[in-house]
């Protein structure tokens, strides 16, 4: 790696964006596992290799600081406090998961963990962080939103509609696009004009490329963007470099066939960014091996632990399917059976 | 309905301001944004500024789609965004953000959080507004689970109506038919509510119940004032809320009645007269007397020049002709 | 329906990709567009590229909005654009370019333009797909003008739908379901089309006249096939077309059988359940013996995990309750 | 004016241009008359004051080249070759209007003369122009078109979008922005981040600014972007500074109040675009006060003739409503009435 790790901050620190990427890591990897015993229903997008850049963003974000993700979404929430088994349970469709099953893979929010939506539609979240952005900032507050978004969904309008009323506005929002090089199985410099970086300049948005597979460089251009943020002086634009190692969605082997060079595949797992790191906190001696260890035996079992609970919980009873539209009773609202829809106060979870 | 006196006739768009004014009042939340809504070309929410200033009241660039999905993320963390469309069509351009992610977040979240959110326009024909800036929403929204949906007929409606719909924890689409703008009524001057979801019979009658819509309201009472002469007495109702649909008091009527009559101001295919007529056959065929009827606009986009606008729109001799249809038929 | 020889058994998608493949090369002026039609997750298109190349089969960014308006002025100047939309959700990104402009450019040009395209997408529910991967657009684009709208619901007209939708001069959304992806049927080899605008009566029978639309057609048949034990003579109509609908067939057999249900894959509010019934009462009133009765998903986003999901989209016994329901009530 | 008018074109083509911008402003003075008689059915939005952008546009431009317009689109047609007698019926909603009444205003088209579309939408003619540009190169046509648009419309996520596109398939497409200073009733810089002529910078797209009442600014500027098209070397950008004289829709007086400084609208009116022109014409010897009289006056009475043709022009047959929806006639197509719905030969102007 070419940049020293933080030793800026306190080792204990140090030590957990570590335990953070390791949580992301085996999280995933379990993932990948129960989709192929075909044990998660719906689709998964896995964020394996990408980890820097979700730790490396929410660690540097306070707990009322906001974000909202993708559908590559697992590494953003698990960074932003979203603990594993939840996760895990709302992946199996269970009364125990942040959604109480009714949100899966690609909508898991937690608006009490500054996590304001996850999108099945890309580039849907953008304007909805940039909105949260107003409202704090309207509300006189001085949390910050990060908005996470792809390579593909640059090419999205939202996110150049956003960019300018974050401008004008001087909105306290953080644009990461994680560029992992594809949009599903096309390069993206085959569908992407320039740098996306640039992409802010015509609004007057600073933007920076970043070595997405360092978590220290990740960390600092997002407390630059913060800074600013946070300072009144509006939005900024970062482009994190980085690759995902598994498929676009887990299951693409059946038709997506060989799109990806294995020099590349090779040249990125090379670049990992977590034993690398690992590596630099043993040298200066925040850590060692066996603290290592430890921690990846921890999170290890914490994700087994995950399973268990989320296998555990109970499905959501199906008349649950018709909580939640609205917040109060809705009145005459028709449903094919007539069944009388209302909230209840467990479903609130606010 | 009960008026509280001092009650004064005022314009619809008048009316429709009252009801945001004592909203922005009550509320510091509530914020007003939208395209020039400082100045407002339509009136809804000219002068609010001088009030409630640039913060409360708020232009937007033209960005559609941003500015009503920033309302999502927006409402989540505190605000009460009230947002004006300006016209009905440009609903489409943020298709996406209102029924893919206003209308669903807070079911897909297992009811996390409240959107209190109003998207409202002028919506509808206008007088040779041509085919992009004349026609209602309502029927495609109404099939976005998420969304309620109001479309007053009155000035009194308009004002308890708009102050619902801001006080109203969810989406809500507040559609101004335009030709109503400038109609007046009676409304009071104090702050009060129409409540979301319950429909008004305008008028009571016993051969055929008339269900109207939004322009068609005071079309309709016309119509069955006149009707009235030829000895057919025709109750009126107003559904006032679309979704949630305020079926049983349709249901009802017909049942009194026996035969129906929906006029809905827009496209015929799937609209709202198709949803009424459906629903109410499934759940009251046995007292219809006679079939219902469906009068709505031909399935065409809405043409300029006015010979041919009013081919496709709705005519008075279109809604005469069935309800006559269902007496003698 | 006559098939000429030789057929065999093929999946659906292959025979959407057959249809596809016999317009390509009849006509150089046919290019395929849209996210990853090289590879094709869903696989209409998949292999295509070989055959044709990188120009007639080419990759979009992730820009719904502007590739699905790019097709309205490549079709002016002579393209015939067949877009995949990879979802039926992702329509609502574009909806203004499909609505306002696709629709209504050549009627609002007095007729000036042909504009061939055609907008395809797999939709509609496939296991927790959850929300925003799951619905059915056709209830919202029914609503708009100008659109022609197919849904077939076998491999055979699958095939024939897509050359007729190539073939067609207007914009065309063709739209399938999901799960029949994977479903087989006899399909002819050589080039066929199956008539836009006609509806397939897909069994006889006597007592019901069952409508059903995309994937509910198989499940129809199923069920049609065990009433029959039971004593209940049901005729499963296919109408394969949604715009133009061909109501004169399914009237013809309501005349005949005097009941009515219909299945929509779709949320129930403003759905083609609630337009063909609307339609239906409207012009067969007089011979309907029962009421007829509408099968369609909850008023609800589709939910995520199994149990939710079942609750809110059409169950085989929804649809077999409501044909019984027709016989007894 | 600080150019020096295009005495490298033949004198007759520098006295059309002249005459292209004096058909404009007669055209639309006579069209404000006849609205505020009450005369004209639905919105006019006018192009008083911008004539030197729309002849400086499209007298670059060859017959079978291309335009997409906007909502304030007559100058534009005007300039493509639309005639005055045809137009004016249009907005009178006569059958002998380009769209035989079906248009109006915001609608009109005439693909004959490569007007692709004049839209209701703000932008949304955008995409339609970028793919009528890849229509044409995928054809091996050597033919470009331009996508005008205002400065409002540059902040709708299609244009971003539609560069984006345009730059990685090099689409022979012209991206013109009219920034006349204001969208609605509100100055562009309210709500517009950065200037629009650098927004293809990150996609690699050329944009330059130019003086939008200076036709002969404008034309060179287009000039350069035609080559580049026609080269295949793809899009450009070009933002015309222009401003409109009258409000932005006719009878905004009832409600728009004094949004535009006094001294501002007095500025513009002093950098008029026809009379400098005029006057440069004739101080170069191409053209006398004569001969810019007998312009004057032969375009004043082409509009006069243009309102009496467009006055005895018959309204369609209400009946013509059901046409044109489909190119062919639609079995089982319902209509209210069941009025058969079939299409005219005569409905078919192609
Ligand atoms: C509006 C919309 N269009 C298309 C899709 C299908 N889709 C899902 S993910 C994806 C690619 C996104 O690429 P990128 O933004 O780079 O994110 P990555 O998957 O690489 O993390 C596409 C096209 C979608 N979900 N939403
Ligand atoms: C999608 C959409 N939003 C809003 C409007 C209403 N509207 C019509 S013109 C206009 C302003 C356009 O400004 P600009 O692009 O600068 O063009 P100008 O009128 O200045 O020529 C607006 C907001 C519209 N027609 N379409
Ligand atoms: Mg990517
Ligand atoms: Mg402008």
């Amino acid at each position: 790696m070419t940049t020293p790790p933080r030793a800026d901050l306190p080792a204990q620190e140090q030590a957990d964006l570590l335990r953070q990427m390791i949580r992301i890591r085996r999280f995933e990897e379990k993932v990948a596992q129960l989709f192929k015993r075909g044990q998660l229903p719906g689709f998964v997008h896995l964020y394996l290799g990408e980890e820097a850049v979700a730790v490396g963003v929410c660690s540097a974000l306070r707990p009322d600081d906001r974000i909202t993700s993708t559908h590559r979404g697992h590494g953003h929430l698990l960074a932003k406090g979203a603990t594993v088994d939840r996760m895990m349970a709302e992946l199996f469709g269970r009364v125990d998961g942040y959604c109480r099953g009714k949100g899966g893979s690609m909508h898991i929010v937690s608006f009490a963990l500054g996590i304001m939506g996850t999108n099945g539609i890309v580039g849907g979240g953008i304007p909805i962080g940039t909105g949260s952005a107003w409202g704090d900032q309207h509300l006189g507050r001085d949390t910050v939103t990060v908005v996470f978004f792809g390579d593909g969904a640059a090419n999205q309008g939202v996110f150049f509609e956003s960019m300018n009323l974050a401008a004008i506005w001087k909105l306290p929002v953080i644009f990461v696009c994680e560029n992992n090089g594809y949009t599903e199985w096309t390069a993206t410099e085959k569908l992407t004009a320039g740098k996306i970086a640039d992409r802010g300049q015509p609004f007057g948005i600073p933007g920076v490329q970043v070595d997405g597979n360092n978590v220290g460089d990740v960390r600092r251009a997002v407390e630059r963007a913060i800074e600013r943020a946070r300072g009144g002086d509006g939005p900024s634009l970062i482009e994190a470099k980085t690759y995902r190692w598994h498929g676009h969605n887990e299951g693409e082997e059946a038709f997506a066939g060989a799109y990806r060079p294995e020099e590349e595949q090779q040249h990125w797992r090379q670049r990992e960014p977590i034993a690398a790191y690992a590596r630099e906190l043993i040298a200066s001696g925040v850590l060692d091996q066996a603290g290592w260890d430890a921690i990846d035996s921890e999170e290890t079992r914490a994700i087994d632990d995950a399973v268990a609970f989320g296998k555990a919980s109970p499905f959501p009873d199906a008349e649950e399917a018709l909580l939640h539209l609205f917040a109060d009773s809705t009145v005459g609202h028709p449903t094919v059976r007539r069944t009388p829809v209302r909230d209840t106060p467990d479903g609130d979870q606010r | 309905m009960t008026q509280t006196q001092p009650a004064r006739s005022i314009y619809f768009i008048k009316a429709m301001q009252e009801g945001l004014r004592a909203a922005m009042a009550e509320d510091d939340t509530v914020v007003v944004i939208g395209e020039d809504v400082d100045r407002s070309i339509i009136g809804a929410t000219r002068g609010l500024i001088g009030e409630f200033g640039d913060q409360r009241v708020r232009n937007t660039p033209i960005s559609e789609a941003t500015f009503v999905g920033a309302c999502v993320g927006a409402s989540a963390v505190g605000l009460r965004p009230v947002v004006d469309l300006m016209v009905g069509s440009f609903f489409y351009v943020a298709m996406d953000q209102l029924a893919d992610q206003a209308a669903k977040l807070r079911y897909m979240s297992g009811g996390q959080v409240d959107l209190p959110i109003v998207y409202f326009t002028a919506t509808g024909p206008s007088g040779s507004g041509a085919a992009q800036h004349s026609e209602n929403p309502h029927p495609m929204l109404m099939n976005v689970a998420g969304l309620k949906i109001v479309m007053p007929s009155t000035p009194y409606d308009a004002k308890g109506l708009m102050l619902s719909a801001v006080r109203d924890p969810n989406p809500v689409v507040y559609l101004q038919d335009f030709v109503l703008g400038g109609t007046k009524g009676e409304v009071p001057e104090h702050a009060y509510t129409v409540p979301i979801g319950v429909a008004d019979i305008k008028r009571r009658g016993t051969d055929v119940t008339l269900v109207a819509i939004g322009a068609l309201v005071p079309r309709a009472l016309k119509i069955a004032a006149k009707l009235e002469k030829d000895g057919i007495s025709v109750e009126v109702i107003d559904p006032r809320t679309l979704v949630p649909l305020d079926l049983d008091t349709i249901v009802e009527s017909v049942t009194r009645t026996g035969r129906l009559v929906v006029c809905d101001n827009a496209r015929l295919t799937c609209s709202a007269a198709s949803e009424i007529v459906a629903a109410v056959v499934e759940s009251a065929f046995s007292v219809l007397k006679a079939p219902p009827q469906r009068v709505a606009w031909e399935n065409f986009p809405v043409p300029f020049s006015p010979v041919l606008e009013k081919r496709v729109l709705v005519s008075d001799d279109d809604i005469r002709a069935a309800v006559v249809k269902t007496m003698t038929g």
